[in-house]
């Protein structure tokens, strides 16, 4: 979890030489920079996405920049049209109920309950990919879509900015 | 100091920058009013209704907006801001920097050709961007001064000379002149006002709010424009996305108030829960379908202020939702509809869909004025509002220059008038040496006696430019005019409001000799004063004068039937010329002024009142019933700020004893009151009779003490309960006990908010926090409880109450149907009460339960008010003149209020009153005579039954049955000349001077005869 | 039928005072109990508590219930109530600290499990070497059956690689080739990184059982990792 | 805008408005340019309590086709409750014309506020076509009712 | 055994005559028998024997209330408008009154026409008086020579005939609908108070007006007045009528032309009806002296409803209420007020 480095830094005042950064953050900037091209053509049926914003990356993490970051990313990806937003974003995201070690304390008919919301939002968007940038979220974000009976799929951003990819050298 | 300079510097034109130019102007000084802005107005002229009165804001403020720019002794410097301040008090020179309007306010006409031409359009700021206007605009339809400007940002011709300039093409008077450059003055002035006002919150950055993203949530600011007649979509409320009228809306209280966290504002904006309450009501008003539904998400509903609690009581029986929870999130639904999520008190949850949601948005200072403040070395608070002390409630920290309004913290209109009025009465304190000494008055020839001449009439046609000319046939019109009986003399003028055809009308009146005048063109609202000043200037009673309304209410509103408005035009022609035969030269009726004031009730208010006037040189009559002065404050410890209250009320006692002008009367009061305005005659309940030109009514209110009844708590039973007042006595005497007390609990609202007495005593939650806090400063470890209905810690106050919460003091809510419940175990105290969250019973056992119970009226100030013919509200406070705009006139002219006696109120908002008092009647007592109305009321006691229905009708008491003869008098001091009584008058005994019955009826007969 | 009442001869908000104790700004006090944290959370309802009632509870010193439910572990200490609490109460600081205080023996199995896991080396416990040794064969096997990726790396401990990458130990235990994508982006975007053999994973549950020495540890550990790495940025993943 | 049987009849209409709202609100309907037919003749009072009865009906008798009365809305009064009692007068007034026969809309009374232009022009048009529906005044007016055509 | 009305007759006899003779009064207004049949006229009794003209029947029909004013002035010493009030009491005056005159009464005083000081008001509930045009018709409009009139019944008798009517059959209308007959302030009181009476329909003959169509009510309206010779009697008897100059006769302003003029006729009863609202009784006495039979009692009787149903509001029941055209209340129904125009608000 971002926010368990970023803050355990923070808070423990512990030295480190390096800088901590987010994986979405970077690929943007590659992105941007053009050190990543991708090309949305793929997807001609226009498969819908949205995306889930984690709390401990945006809300605890890095604030809305990151969370802008994501869709900057995933629009490049899947095209800027087949992008859904939620409502409510960025850093006030609702959380998905898997976070704070819920998936692994029980209380599952708790985190359900507590997931409904983020179901009920998800499903809004009509999205056919929720895009989890996180591994609590994933997990989450799986288990009530099939538990709430959704129809989307959960997927990391890595497998559709893999589709996504221009592979220059390869054509040489 | 050396000899003060006689004119004021006012900084901002709203209501409270008006207000003080305008007692200013009126007693004495000559008044600088800079605006930033186009036109005076502020955000009051935004406002669409304003609470709890429901007037229309534009209604009552637009006479004092055109008396202020009419007025000789203000200089109206608009498009203007302060440079920098240099100089001491009485003598300060002020470097302001003038912008260019780019019209020529002389030539201006307000016609709105330039406007209809130009092709720039741009969001009107006037509108919060809701609506548009053009580059070339006024600021609003009421605007003072009434003269287009040119927004140098979006004028083509400006960013691009050569291009466009269409403006300049079509203006009839050649008014636009694009070289103007910006001019800086200097000026000398004695002391300056700050009025700087407020800005509305933007709550942009509040991303859960929406606002911004979800087209149909706005601000309150915006919702007012939505509401008004004047604004982009003309009164018929509609919302932003689709236009259509919304059949649900709540309101979002606190955004941007009482918030640490994301707005950074830990006080409270004060206004918020009234205006909500106000647009809910109004937007149901207003609502064509009538099945509104408003709903208002609050976390204390505030309606601290005379007449709020019964508003909000009445909202509620409108049926009106009140909800005590916040709302996390504004969310989007269906049709751009917004879902509301929300927990109630029990905690559970709910969700409602609404089609609009208003936040109601706090007030902040803008960026721009505390910059002023800086450059000016005016301290700012913790909130960036002007700090202020509670004994100096409108000084700032630099001497000589004072402050009023919402600049100093969140506060509602009255308030801010009053502030105004103190400010003024600051002012004149400090230059009273300087009285009239830069001030303009007008001089006008001897008038000639026309009594016995026939009628000469003469008719002056305006063409307006082509603004009337363009649809009416002028010249039709004044050969017509020349037909008519009595006329003896017709022109037609380009523009007869110019100033040399103003010349011109002057030298034919004397040349014609007319005896009447009658000028067909604009308005009278507007332009009857210059006409009328004309025929005095020409040596003719003003009054000998009619206007014929063929623009505004002619030409240019029937633009597509030139005839028939030609047709109207003579007709209303007609009408004028009928009216002026019957009319008389009437009296510039004059009120000589007793220079002396009577005050009535020496508590602070009283006070404070009369040490004013008497520093500024009036000799004063302080009357006290009780045998020393004081009043309430002597009960008090300190003010919410910390200020020891007996220190200042000692030195002020002290000041008010050594004053040379002050005359005390202990132990007496009011018996008798004959007169009126400028000479007053009273006698006092020991014979001796004062007379006065002014009189103001300070004269307090009581504690409420809850002997009997539901809200007794052991009261006068067992000894460890007291009120308020009495917890202060104990600190005052710094009694030692009061810090080995375990644990306290505090009862607010007792006896108040109460069909019994509806009405919030706005002191006591302030007082009682600062009480628990003292508790805490004398024993840390003491639990205190509060149990209360809404914390009204209202402006600044509410630090107080975020300080008691963080020293750990516990609030515990209750509402009338579960009232917490006292009893005696052992002869201890034993409170029970539910917490409405955790849903369970907590038992208290205090060692002192204090009773916040809240003030309540003398009973015997309605003797009072009768002798001063002034009226009380129903709960038995005085009541003033117009609850917005004349917190501290009664509606008796020459006569003021201050303090409890209007309703309750802490010690800083008393001193302002009080001052506010002194400056209102140091309007009067600066002159030898008042001017009095000359359109009075007039009794032909020939006709008069006496059967007394114009004395009843009279909302100034002017009309009384006279004694001796059975028949009606009028007091043309008192009247007013709105002519009430004549319409009750079965008898057509009573009439009003220059608007009889017979006149208007050859006004109405004349319109018939075309 | 009536409830007894809560008595508060002496109110001894011990659980509060703890917390404030350690967490000074926490600013359970300031609570306006206006209710925006319950109408905001998705866990409010749960086990008949909602953020504003939990604060209630521990500002009136009902300890026992605070100490006692088991909302402290569907709060997922998300702070999106102290996101937009007019007072910035941070409730889910609050329940980290509760959950610390109860007792380990008490605390939900799985998760104080992770947080020990996570304390050895990985939250799913698998031997370092089996990470080692998977990285290398899922590369393996893309080398071969991908031919245009035939350069493709995943070093592991390269000292001075500019960027270190974590790795969740869910795709290792469970589905390697999903670490595949990341490792072509990479690269692709011409980047030179580096695993670690140790404390590797990017996940940290010790973050939430409430035992800050815990969390403490695992932190440092993974930044000693790094700097020994001499990485400049330290990637995360999630 | 002119529609109906009587189009090329155009009525008169006698407005009585107090001088601080209503009388406002029909300069602000000019300062923004509302368009209302050329009916209305305004006579300038400082408040609807100035109007009686009496010159109600002496509008009607001096030939007016209609009587439009507007004052400030309850509460807006600058005299305070001037319209308060004249709201009275106007509700006893308008009944008993109804009660002997006087066609409804003869006499017409509203409450416009300063700020309200549109909403004067609009009550000038509805009171111009309700009076345009009923035709001209004959009841009460004096010179038609006393030659007989 | 004596009737009612011959009691009552004895009583204020005896009554009047000592009021008089302790000096107490110096006048005591009431009614003597006139020359007719069926006519009763107002008597002032100023010395004790003349207490024994006094009579008391059932065709008291005109409100003595009208005669106070003028009976109390006579008393006055004359004096100059400003001169101030003679010193000392002035001489007080005896009247009767039922319960429409004691409410004239109450609205004199609160419209300061008479000093209820100076009044010594002596009530007498009212049984309802006779319509004279009631009574004719049911003879069929023969001459009366002589009315003997019992508790119940009317003995008419005339020129070859004699009829027993029911008393209450030839009451008059507003007698008929009356609500209050007792007097409702009084010094003494003769007889017994009849208590408040129930009448479900007291506006029966406005509401039949009120379900005509407009042009029938204008035509009923047109009609009604189309006899009226302005002899002004209807205003001349009503008690709230004392303005110096009535606007009918004012020339500055001239409201009203002096012809028969339907228009001004029409306008003459509009506005005298107008100018009693909220003031009027509905005592009847306009009705009952008009010579052509116009029922003007139905246009006050029509706003007597109207301030009922508005204001809530009859005249005359106390002295503290304020009259309803000199008072008003911020939420007074406005229901005639063009607020919003809604669009098809017209049939």
């Amino acid at each position: 979890m971002f926010y368990a480095t970023l803050e355990g830094l923070r808070r423990f005042k512990i030295p480190h030489k390096f800088e901590f950064v987010s994986i979405i953050t970077l690929y943007a900037q590659w992105i941007r920079e053009g050190r990543l091209k991708v090309d949305p053509s793929w997807n001609k049926d226009g498969l819908k996405f949205t995306c889930q914003d984690p709390c401990k990356l945006v809300r605890q993490g890095l604030g809305d920049q990151v969370a802008e970051d994501l869709r900057f990313v995933i629009k490049a990806v899947a095209g800027p049209e087949n992008f859904v937003d939620t409502w409510p974003r960025l850093s006030n995201n609702y959380c998905c109920g898997g976070g704070g070690g819920a998936l692994q304390a029980g209380f599952v008919e708790n985190r359900r309950k507590y997931g409904k919301l983020k179901f009920d939002q998800l499903a809004a968007t009509g999205a056919d990919v929720v895009i989890t940038p996180c591994h609590n979220c994933h997990s989450q974000v799986l288990d009530i879509c099939e538990f709430y009976g959704g129809k989307w799929k959960t997927t990391h951003l890595w497998n559709w900015l893999e589709k996504a990819l221009v592979l220059e050298d390869k054509a040489k | 100091m050396s000899t003060p300079k006689g004119s004021v510097l006012v900084v901002g034109g709203g209501i409270a920058g008006v207000q003080a130019a305008l007692d200013l102007a009126d007693s004495g000084f000559y008044v600088h009013l800079v605006e930033k802005s186009s036109a005076i107005g502020g955000s009051m002229s935004q406002l669409d209704k304003t609470f709890p009165t429901n007037d229309c804001s534009a209604c009552i403020l637009s006479p004092k907006l055109v008396e202020a720019g009419r007025h000789l002794n203000i200089n109206l410097l608009t498009l203007s801001e302060v440079l920098d301040v240099s100089g001491e008090p009485g003598n300060f020179t002020v470097r302001v920097k003038q912008n260019p309007r780019y019209v020529d306010p002389n030539k201006c006409i307000a016609c709105g050709t330039c406007a209809q031409k130009c092709p720039k359009k741009v969001p009107n700021e006037f509108d919060l961007g809701l609506g548009k206007r053009k580059a070339i605009y006024l600021r609003y339809p009421q605007a003072v001064p009434l003269k287009y400007a040119i927004d140098p940002k979006a004028c083509i011709y400006l960013n691009k000379p050569g291009r466009c300039g269409f403006c300049q093409k079509v203006c009839p008077t050649g008014a636009i002149n694009f070289d103007e450059k910006p001019k800086e003055l200097s000026l000398e002035v004695g002391t300056i006002i700050l009025a700087l006002g407020f800005k509305p919150f933007d709550p942009t950055s509040l991303d859960f709010t929406g606002y911004g993203k979800l087209n149909n949530v706005v601000t309150s600011m915006e919702f007012e424009r939505l509401l008004s007649p004047s604004g982009p979509c003309m009164g018929h409320l509609e919302r932003p996305s689709d236009k259509k009228e919304p059949k649900k809306i709540a309101w979002l209280q606190c955004i941007g108030s009482r918030d640490i966290n994301r707005a950074c504002h830990g006080y409270c904006s004060s206004v918020c829960c009234m205006y909500a309450i106000k647009q809910a009501v109004i937007a149901k008003e207003h609502a064509q379908s009538g099945d509104l539904a408003s709903s208002i998400f609050y976390m204390d509903m505030r309606t601290h202020g005379k007449g709020f609690e019964a508003y909000y009581e009445r909202a509620k029986e409108q049926g009106i939702e009140f909800h005590r929870a916040r709302v996390h999130t504004v969310l989007p639904a269906e049709n751009d509809n917004l879902t509301l999520r929300y927990t109630d008190t029990k905690g559970n949850v709910h969700e409602e869909e609404f089609e609009l949601v208003v936040l109601s948005v706090g007030l902040e200072t803008d960026p721009g004025v505390m910059k002023l403040c800086h450059e000016l070395g005016i301290q700012l608070d913790q909130d960036n509002f002007i700090s202020t002390t509670p004994f100096a409630p409108v000084a700032t920290n630099r001497q000589g220059i004072y402050v009023c309004g919402a600049v100093c913290e969140p506060k509602d209109i009255p308030q801010s008038v009053m502030e105004a009025s103190a400010a003024a009465c600051k002012a004149q304190e400090l230059l009273s040496k300087a009285r009239w000494t830069e001030t303009k008055k007008k001089e006008f020839p001897p008038e000639r006696n026309v009594y016995a001449e026939p009628p000469r009439v003469g008719v002056f046609v305006c063409s307006c430019g082509i603004n009337i000319a363009s649809v009416v046939d002028v010249k039709e019109v004044t050969e017509y005019a020349k037909t008519l009986p009595g006329v003896v003399f017709a022109q037609n003028n380009l523009f007869t409001c110019s100033q040399d055809t103003i010349n011109q009308m002057a030298e034919i009146i004397k040349r014609e000799r007319l005896n009447r005048v009658v000028v067909a063109s604009c308005t009278p609202r507007t332009h009857e004063p210059l006409f009328q000043e004309t025929l005095r200037e020409a040596g003719i009673n003003k009054f000998l004068f009619e206007m014929a309304n063929i623009r505004d209410q002619d030409s240019w509103v029937h633009q597509n039937w030139p005839e028939k408005a030609t047709e109207k035009a003579k007709d209303l022609v007609r009408m004028a010329v009928a009216k002026v035969l019957g009319d008389e030269p009437l009296p510039y009726n004059q009120l000589p002024v007793t220079k002396k004031a009577l005050v009535i009730g020496a508590g602070v208010a009283g006070m404070v009142s009369a040490l004013s006037l008497a520093d500024q040189g009036f000799p004063v009559c302080l009357v006290e019933r009780k045998d020393r002065l004081g009043g309430h404050a002597r009960k008090f410890f300190r003010t919410w700020q910390g200020q020891p209250m007996q220190e200042y009320l000692e030195e002020l006692t002290k000041r008010i004893e050594d004053h040379p002008l002050v005359e005390i009367e202990l132990g007496a009061t009011v018996e008798e009151v004959s007169g009126s305005v400028g000479q007053f005659k009273t006698r006092l309940s020991n014979g001796k009779d004062v007379e006065h030109g002014v009189a103001i009514v300070a004269v307090g209110a009581e504690s409420y003490k809850p002997r009997t009844g539901k809200w007794n708590y052991l009261y006068g039973k067992n000894p460890n309960v007291f009120t308020l007042l009495e917890l202060d006595q104990r600190f005052i005497k710094a009694d030692k006990a009061l810090s080995g007390l375990n644990q306290a609990v505090f009862i607010h609202c007792v006896g108040s908010r109460v069909p019994e007495r509806p009405y919030c005593s706005r002191v006591c939650c302030t007082h009682a926090i600062d009480q628990a806090l003292k508790l805490k400063e004398l024993n840390p470890d003491m639990d205190i409880f509060m149990l209360y209905r809404d914390i009204r810690t209202y402006g600044k106050r509410e630090h107080l109450y975020q300080e008691a919460r963080e020293k750990g003091i516990i609030f515990i809510r209750y509402d009338l149907e579960h009232l917490p419940v006292a009893s005696e175990e052992d002869g201890n105290i034993v409170i029970e009460v539910e917490d409405q969250i955790i849903g369970e019973r907590i038992r208290l056992h205090p060692d002192i339960l204090v009773l916040a119970s809240g003030v309540r009226p003398r009973d015997d100030v309605g003797e009072l008010s009768k002798l001063f013919k002034c009226a009380m509200t129903q709960e038995g406070f005085l009541l003033e003149a117009h609850m917005k705009l004349r917190p501290v006139d009664f509606a008796t002219d020459g006569v003021y209020l201050a303090g409890l006696c209007h309703y309750p109120k802490p010690v800083e908002e008393t001193i302002a009153q009080a001052q506010a008092a002194a400056s209102r009647a140091a309007m009067i007592l600066s002159k030898d005579a008042v001017p009095a109305e000359s359109i009075t009321a007039q009794v032909n006691p020939m006709k008069c039954t006496g059967c007394g229905v114009c004395t009843r009708v009279c909302a100034y008491h002017a009309v009384a049955i006279d004694q001796n003869s059975g028949k009606a008098a009028v007091d043309t001091g008192l009247c007013k000349g709105c002519g009430a009584c004549v319409a009750g008058c079965r008898s057509d005994a009573i009439t009003l001077r220059n608007l009889g019955n017979e006149q208007l009826m050859a006004e109405v007969e004349a319109a018939m005869e075309g | 039928m009536e409830k007894e009442s809560v008595d508060l001869k002496t109110l001894r908000a011990r659980v509060k005072k703890q917390i404030e104790d350690a967490v000074p700004d926490v600013r359970i006090d300031y609570c306006l109990t206006c209710g925006l944290c319950a109408s905001g959370c998705p866990a409010t309802g749960l086990e008949d508590m909602d953020p504003r009632k939990f604060l209630r509870l521990l500002v009136l010193g009902q300890d026992e219930k605070i100490l006692n439910t088991n909302w402290i572990y569907s709060c997922t200490m998300c702070q999106r109530c102290k996101y937009a609490c007019p007072m910035g109460i941070d409730v889910g600081r609050i329940v980290y600290e509760i959950r610390g205080m109860r007792p380990k023996e008490k605390r939900p199995k799985n998760l104080q499990r992770s947080c020990d896991l996570q304390k050895k080396s990985n939250s799913t416990g698998i031997p370092n070497e089996d990470f080692v040794w998977v990285v290398n064969d899922v590369l393996e096997e893309v080398r071969q059956n991908e031919p245009q990726w035939k350069d493709l790396q995943a070093p592991i401990d390269k000292k001075g690689a500019k960027y270190y990458l974590n790795q969740n130990a869910k795709e290792p235990t469970v589905e390697p080739e999903e670490m595949v994508p990341l490792w072509k982006i990479l690269h692709v975007a011409g980047i030179d990184w580096t695993y670690s053999s140790k404390w590797w994973d990017g996940a940290n549950y010790c973050l939430f059982t409430g035992d800050p020495e815990d969390w403490e540890y695992t932190v440092r550990k993974q930044a000693e990792v790094v700097d020994e790495l001499g990485c400049r940025y330290y990637i995360n993943t999630e | 805008m002119e529609t109906g049987k009587n189009s090329d009849w155009e009525p008169k209409i006698i407005a009585f408005l107090c001088n601080w709202c209503s009388y406002a609100g029909a300069d602000l309907a000019g300062v923004s340019r509302y368009q209302y037919p050329p009916s209305i003749r305004i006579v300038r009072v400082p408040c609807s309590g100035r109007i009686s009865a009496n010159l109600i009906l002496d509008a009607l008798r001096s030939g007016a086709d209609g009587v439009l009365v507007s004052g400030c809305h309850p509460g807006d009064c600058h005299y305070i409750s001037g319209n308060l009692y004249a709201r009275r007068r106007f509700a006893l007034l308008e009944r008993f014309l109804e009660f002997i026969g006087i066609e409804p809309g003869r006499v017409n009374f509203t409450w416009i506020s300063a700020s309200e232009g549109e909403q004067f022009a609009k009550v000038a048009q509805e009171v111009t076509e309700r009076v345009k529906r009923l035709g001209p005044a004959r009841k009460l007016v004096k010179e038609i009712e006393s030659c007989p055509a | 055994m004596p009737s009612i009305n011959e009691k009552i007759t004895e009583e204020i006899r005896k009554l009047a005559s000592s009021l008089l003779d302790s000096g107490t009064v110096a006048a005591f207004l009431g009614f003597t028998k006139g020359t007719l049949p069926g006519r009763m006229q107002p008597f002032v009794a100023r010395k004790p024997e003349d207490a024994q003209k006094l009579h008391w029947n059932s065709f008291c029909v005109v409100n003595l209330a009208n005669y106070l004013p003028a009976l109390l002035k006579s008393f006055e010493p004359p004096r100059r408008p400003n001169d101030p009030p003679p010193e000392g009491p002035l001489p007080k005056v005896g009247v009767l009154a039922t319960g429409c005159w004691s409410r004239n009464m109450v609205v004199q005083i609160q419209e300061n026409q008479i000093d209820r000081d100076r009044v010594v008001i002596v009530g007498i509930s009212s049984r309802g008086m006779v319509d004279r045009k009631k009574l004719l018709e049911k003879v069929g409009g023969r001459e009366i020579t002589s009315i003997d009139e019992d508790d119940h019944s009317l003995t008419v008798t005339g020129q070859g005939f004699e009829e027993k009517i029911n008393r209450w059959d030839v009451v008059r209308d507003n007698c008929q609908t009356c609500v209050h007959p007792d007097p409702v302030i009084y010094d003494e009181l003769i007889g017994e108070l009849g208590g408040e009476r129930k009448i479900p329909d007291r506006f029966r003959q406005v509401d039949e007006i009120e379900a005509l169509s407009i042009d029938e009510r204008w035509s009923w309206f047109q009609n009604e007045i189309s006899s009226c010779i302005r002899c002004y009697a209807c205003r001349n008897a009503c008690p709230l009528c004392y303005c110096p100059t009535c606007f009918v006769d004012d020339s500055r302003p001239q409201w009203v032309g002096k012809s028969i003029d339907k228009v001004d006729t029409a306008l003459f009863h509009i506005l005298r009806a107008y100018h009693c609202a909220g003031r009027c009784t509905d005592c009847g006495s306009c009705e009952s002296v008009c010579p052509m039979g116009i029922r003007m009692r139905l246009f006050t009787k029509k706003l007597q409803k109207d301030v009922l149903e508005l204001y809530d509001f009859e005249p005359g029941l106390d002295l503290e209420t304020p009259l309803p055209l000199s008072t008003y209340r911020m939420d007074d129904p406005q229901d005639f007020i063009l607020t919003h125009i809604k669009k098809g608000e017209e049939k």
